[in-house]
């Protein structure tokens, strides 16, 4: 078992494979992968349908803001081995997925916790921003409320 | 000091553009007079006046009496509510 | 927004697919899918190297123990929408997945919270069994220890 | 009455065998004296005591004195330690 462990960031334009994010984090030396995708819902504002969302990124910091997370997590959870995290930008339709996030660990409650602190932290920290555009044309800049 | 200002999201949207090198900048300044600076320039950004930071070389700060050190360069983005994910 | 909602389980001697797991979750009026993916660790046991584990079923039960689990699921959880349990029978090579469980919810904290009573719920109540096979032949049942 | 009596993992390994007609099986019958029944055939389970359950007609049954009442055709399971996952 070596001691090598990644953290992988990837910002895209294109379609998210979850398939590529598993890859990444696989190890032999892990039982548990847990994964979190968050996709684009199908809301109603205000009679407005939601038709998809417009991501843009301060691409750089999200870099180092991400960085600074993994070590985070690996300083809360020391046995978690590796990180994905996968973005969109620009455009996302409705029912695609905005991030993928998964994280390997030897067993499985290090690996939930973290993931669940991940998309949190992200959300939190993380400089991306949408706006949701409507069936009207309409857009609206949106804010995390945690 | 000469940095660049990046606007993103909303910013750039009320502020017309996205990226611009601004001159002759005091240092050291707080980061309130930093962004009076940049009302001045952009007066429809004090719709977000309350709800916006500034990440200076990509470090997150709070308009406030914070006292910065700029040098020629420095990158400082307007940072309007966040919502990735 | 439909009523319908999906429990999809399949038992295979086949590589499973997270793709197809995440895809048979998928819904438009949802925000999140939350999965978890359980792998063949490769451990070492009293100086043996785990090769792979063999897996065995009473499979007609374990299709109604995860009825009864989803059932239960949606009681504690009734904003899940989706939920899709694939597991392995047979012969699973170190580091390949045994099994894969994917939950839609409209808002993450719903579908993360019953991923992992799921899969709590399943290693405690579905009638599967594996024996560890090792690099000298040799072969051990195993008994989940929660 | 006669049942389908069905061994999965280690007691399919004791048993020799993965499914086999119990004939002239009492009823009702305790699970615990069902149990017996079966350890008569197949001393070799008796290594599994105290971790093993039945299922009958897929539910779980402990060992002890719950009173089982069986028809013919129903299927009870032998059922180790679980290790699913």
């Amino acid at each position: 078992m070596s001691a090598e462990v990644r953290d992988v960031f990837k910002l895209s334009r294109d379609w998210l494979s979850v398939q590529e994010v598993v890859d990444t984090v696989s190890s032999s030396s892990c039982g548990a992968i847990s994964v979190f995708i968050g996709t684009t819902r199908e809301d109603q504002v205000d009679g407005r349908k939601v038709v998809g969302l417009e991501y843009e990124a301060y691409e750089s910091m999200v870099q180092s803001e991400l960085t600074k997370l993994c070590a985070d997590i690996r300083t809360r959870w020391p046995s978690v081995r590796h990180v994905c995290i996968h973005h969109r930008l620009g455009w996302v339709s409705v029912g695609e997925a905005s991030v993928i996030m998964a994280i390997s660990s030897p067993h499985r409650h290090e690996g939930q916790q973290a993931v669940q602190y991940c998309i949190s932290q992200l959300k939190a920290n993380a400089p991306i921003w949408k706006k949701e555009v409507y069936d009207n044309q309409e857009t609206s800049w949106r804010e995390n409320s945690e | 000091m000469t940095v660049t200002v990046l606007f993103f999201a909303k910013s750039a949207e009320l502020a017309g553009l996205k990226e611009e090198e601004l001159v002759a900048v005091p240092t050291p300044i707080s980061s309130k007079d930093l962004w009076g600076l940049l009302l001045r320039k952009h007066p429809r950004l004090l719709v977000l006046e309350g709800q916006v930071v500034l990440a200076v070389r990509q470090q997150y700060v709070a308009i406030c009496d914070q006292v910065l050190t700029l040098a020629d360069g420095d990158e400082v983005a307007v940072v309007p509510p966040l919502s990735g994910g």
